[in-house]
């Protein structure tokens, strides 16, 4: 789960990492009640789950309450890569002499945390690493180890921070966001840019912050984080329905079950000259009603033109998820054609119970690419 | 021989009273697979179907010998469950269960490897070695006996796969799920390691998918280290960058991660890779064909 | 350092471990006051750091607070084992249908911690240990993987508790007393008896606690709870000047450098006929000034009839060590027998020194045994 | 060859710019000891009588080949020196730093063992391998060369026995001092393993004292994996019961860890157990006076 600039910057102040103060606001009056309450000039900046808000035009200084009230009324409902912006940080604005990098991130490869500091900040992390990379210090905690001051040290020296004020501020911010990283089961917590103040001051000036959605049954306060409204409503739906779905941008639904499969049958399609309206993974175990719901979620895309329902049972089995399809097209009344594919565990009883009842618009395929052209003939 | 499960597998299944721990292990049990035990605290002296159940894994290994562990029980009791076997001295864990948090399966990962544990999985659908022993959920009738090494990310994939390699009759020495969560007990070089020290492998198929850099490394492992013909198939040539799909492993992020950079690596070394589960399974036959 | 009862009762409670309600008392009328404010029968329980105070008379169940008040001042001023009761807990009584024993303590040899629990509380743990090895539940926790419910679940079924109700107290207290020894730096933590109430509930009766006194720079609250009182007059004294003393019951006051040393020093005494008065140790550095401290706390023990100074240089240097003790010649003017014996670095020049000075009574002897001998002869 | 420091030694000194570090890192230096590099945080490029000083110890071993150290730092930052020597890839910690909380080397102490690390001490003298390497603040001149390797919990009391063995004309190949702390990171078994398949030592001395029971597991060790002769001393035969005698380690709990019960365990596979430091030394004098 992605987290707006905002809730980070909160786990990051709760955690003792220095942040600006600031208020939420989502309309133009809350921007300048904000920025009165703060006093002097403010930054009003979008929060989306996207980057590049920056150069969209999203983040705007403000002089005072009523230029705040200004540049909120431009920010809000901006589109920014797809993102409408419906909530706006008003921070107090600060004097920035220096923009460091700083980040712990989720290692899969290494199977442990890495830690990325460097002073080129400000600017995306990748570009860094691949112009810069002797700028960018890397270093993997031990997972058994924990924190340990010396790895803070290792970063500094190695991003060349020389200024005894700033080793020891940075010193500390590394091991509170060590902490908040491991007890958030964040897996990713980046500050960019991690600003100096001409007065000396070190200070996050954004937050990136991830959480594993596994472990948000134990972080009931981020688990409420999530801003429901901001998604896509057929991904919004699907969550509703415990069902995985990704929207993409075709015309060809798809259903599989398992992921990998799923992600197949997106590729498989594509081989077959269609594109992918969405990938959607009715999971291990795909009883009937599942099957339903993944179908309710797929239809409710205006985009998609046919349906591809590429099965291979295991835990699945052919005859349920047949009964599935007959029971979501009683219900729903599909018009769409459904191109089925099923293969495994009980595919031959799910092949003759679709037979029988041989509704109009569903088509049984033998293979996944058999199938897959089929449905991408119909959605044209 | 085959790898990680066979003939010598005493199995103890965690979670055997539940419903999906009883389903699988009586299932297991079924194909062949020695299935010795079960645990579920507060249940002792229980059984199913003839299975005995225990409080504690450390009396199911003393009662029965068991040596391998089967964990079901659901992902807030799962990391218990794994330090629980693990310190009872069995010697591989094949963690079925899904969602658990990234940050325990960190320091498990990191506590098991110095104890010399094979772990496959979380989130994974077990291992297979036809004609031997079935460990976990794959339906075991897709396969056949063989020489092929199967090693995969995604379990309904490797059905589709081995389905397509059953088809074009070819079998399967031993198929072994990995499991498609950011941190799992063994990657494809663990893997890749066994099959090319298994007399009864001949070639093995990688099945990856987009996301991490696994199957980079297992393209360098594979060009150092082994010697046997590696063909792969790898899921998600089409996803879009930062997005997850399904697979909590499965997000590309920034550059790094596509389908491409890892077919492209792959074939680098020499690995032939397909772009649909149809065109590796040919590509294996083909391979076969040519050998003998 | 060894915690009172009541002081390990407060750290329980800390962590959440079920405890009694009481109050400390140090006078009888503070004892009825306590009593009054809990109400009903209480238990007044001597303080001490030591055990069997309750064959010493130091526990004593009282109906109410006049009885309260005079069973404090039967209790107040008992010596048990050498130690004066001082400090009084008094507690509400508490009705005892079983006693249980659960303790964490620092393995040294498996250099893990090890917890046990057994049903058969109340009594010696090492009696049960000797004659119901069964009934002893014991485990190592690894110190890298932490706490987890299957160690509390192996203890709870090892122990044969088979009531699920105390299990599942039975387990949040071990999962809490691991998080307390963990916390606190605890070599020792014990609950003996950990009682199961009528009505079905488990809470620790007392308390057995020990801080490593390493890392106590870090746990300030409970470096306050050091009684300075209780110590022995010379033990304190050593305190304040920073040296290691034990005060042992004989005649030859012993002062070595390292600790291995000064105990054989000890058992050298011993072997030559005498009785030791004490352990000192000088330890590694032994410069000037810690041989007058050192000489400062063996001589104000009135016991001491002669005293052995056995060096063997290193870091400690033999001349310094010779000035040393000829400065605390000069300013306490000490009338005891001194025997010394001087070894490696700078040993001649410091035997020199003296011979120089040749105080009258300062014996040099060549080894530790001829030393050792000289000083129990001139003890008696 | 020696045990733990010889010749090949590259030593590094944690804490080399502090008094303590510098008076002995040169004394260790002007033995013969190779001190290649200090590390305090902050003073790289400065040097001390020509060691070059780097701000980590990661910088020391690229710059310089370190593969041991020697570590000076004050308790609260032991632990932290400590991991950062072993994640720099240093193999041999000898830790001299006294009063480092128990709990951290629990921790440290099961960290390192899954890393094949070697560490002696904390809160211990170092090791000396006379005429080879000294690494710690053993007074070498106490000790000559030979073939006794001398093992011990405590400091001085190891000199004290040095100096009367070197009264009767023999000598040691190894001096170790594994320090007198509850957990230290090497037991007299590991000492013990090590000296036995070290062919320049003939027979071992052990120095024992009151508390824990290491010298028992030792005795039991000795008994099925050391050939070679075992001589020991045991102090605190006079020591009360529940008493911290000095080192943290030395206290007699309930009715184990005294010295009779130790002395009996040893004498029991055939040790011989001397009550005095004069008497140990002529036991081994004696011993090598009838081997030869």
């Amino acid at each position: 789960m992605d987290l707006y600039e905002y809730q980070g910057k909160q786990l990051f102040a709760h955690a003792g990492i220095p942040v600006s103060e600031g208020r939420l606001a989502t309309t133009p009056d809350e921007a300048r009640a904000a920025a009165e309450e703060l006093g002097g000039a403010v930054v009003v900046k979008a929060q989306v789950l996207t980057g590049g808000r920056g150069k969209a035009g999203g983040v705007k200084l403000a002089d005072d309450a009523a230029d705040a009230e200004a540049k909120a009324r431009e920010i809000l409902g901006l589109d920014i890569n797809g993102h409408v912006v419906r909530r706006l940080w008003v921070e107090r604005a600060s004097d920035i002499a220096k923009e460091y990098y700083l980040s712990i991130t989720f290692d899969r490869g290494a199977k442990k945390p890495l830690y990325m500091l460097t002073t080129e900040g400000g600017v995306e992390i990748e570009q860094v690493a691949e112009e810069q990379p002797d700028a960018l210090a890397r270093l993997h905690a031990d997972p058994l180890e924990g924190f340990q001051p010396y790895q803070a040290r290792r970063l500094i020296y190695g991003a060349g921070i020389d200024d005894p004020g700033e080793q020891k501020q940075i010193l500390a911010i590394i091991e509170k966001l060590y902490a908040c990283f491991v007890e958030t089961d964040a897996m990713l917590t980046e500050i960019n840019p991690l600003i100096v103040t001409p007065d000396g001051d070190v200070r996050a000036l954004d937050s990136k912050f991830t959480v594993d959605d596994s472990a948000l049954y134990r972080h009931p306060e981020i688990a409420e984080m999530r801003d429901v409204a901001a998604a896509d409503p057929q991904e919004q739906l699907a969550r509703e329905k415990g069902v995985t779905y990704v929207k993409l941008e075709g015309e060809v639904g798809i259903l599989g079950n398992g992921a990998g499969l799923s992600m197949s049958t997106v590729d498989v399609v594509v081989v077959a000259g269609g594109r992918p309206a969405n990938f959607c993974d009715l999971g291990g175990g795909g009883d009937a009603q599942g099957v339903v719901d993944a179908l309710e979620v797929i239809t409710s895309d205006d985009q998609v033109r046919s349906i591809f329902f590429n099965i291979f049972g295991g835990i699945t089995r052919g005859d349920e998820v047949a009964r599935g399809i007959l029971a979501a097209l009683e219900q729903m009344s599909i018009e769409l054609p459904i191109v089925i594919r099923l293969d495994g565990t009980n595919a031959d009883e799910g092949r003759r119970i679709l037979a029988e009842a041989a509704p109009p618009n569903l088509y049984v395929e033998p293979t996944m690419l058999e199938a897959a052209q089929r449905a991408v003939e119909l959605a044209s | 021989m085959a790898i990680i499960v066979d003939n010598d597998t005493r199995l103890v299944v965690q979670g055997l009273t539940g419903s999906e721990g009883r389903f699988h292990g009586l299932r297991n049990r079924n194909y062949g697979t020695q299935v010795v035990a079960g645990v579920t605290p507060g249940k002792a002296g229980q059984d199913v179907e003839g299975i005995p159940v225990f409080n504690m894994v450390a009396d199911a290994v003393q009662e029965t010998g068991a040596n391998t562990t089967l964990i079901f029980v659901p992902a807030r009791f799962a990391s218990d469950a794994i330090y629980e076997a693990v310190d009872a001295g069995i010697g591989t864990v094949i963690c079925i269960t899904e969602h658990i948090p990234a940050h325990e399966m960190l320091r498990i990962h990191a506590y098991i490897r110095g104890k010399g544990v094979t772990m496959i999985g979380p989130n994974c659908p077990g291992v297979l070695s036809p004609g031997k022993a079935n460990v976990g959920i794959i339906p075991a009738e897709i396969f056949s006996r063989g020489s092929i090494g199967l090693v995969s990310r995604s379990g309904t994939l490797t059905y589709q796969i081995g389905h397509e390699l059953t088809q074009l009759g070819l079998g399967n020495s031993t198929i072994v799920g990995i499991g498609g969560d950011p941190v799992v007990g063994s990657s494809f070089i663990d893997i890749l390691e066994r099959f090319e020290s298994d007399p009864e492998t001949e070639l093995i198929v990688l099945v990856g998918e987009i996301g991490g850099d696994e199957e980079e490394k297992a393209a360098r492992f594979v060009e150092s280290h082994v010697t046997k013909p590696v063909l792969a198939y790898i899921a998600g040539f089409s996803a879009p960058p930062g997005k997850t799909m399904g697979h909590a492993g499965a997000i590309i992020s920034g550059s790094s991660g596509t389908a491409a950079a890892k077919k492209e690596a792959l074939e680098a070394v020499g690995v032939q890779v397909g772009t649909t589960p149809t065109e590796v399974a040919q590509l294996v036959a083909d391979r076969y064909a040519t050998r003998t």
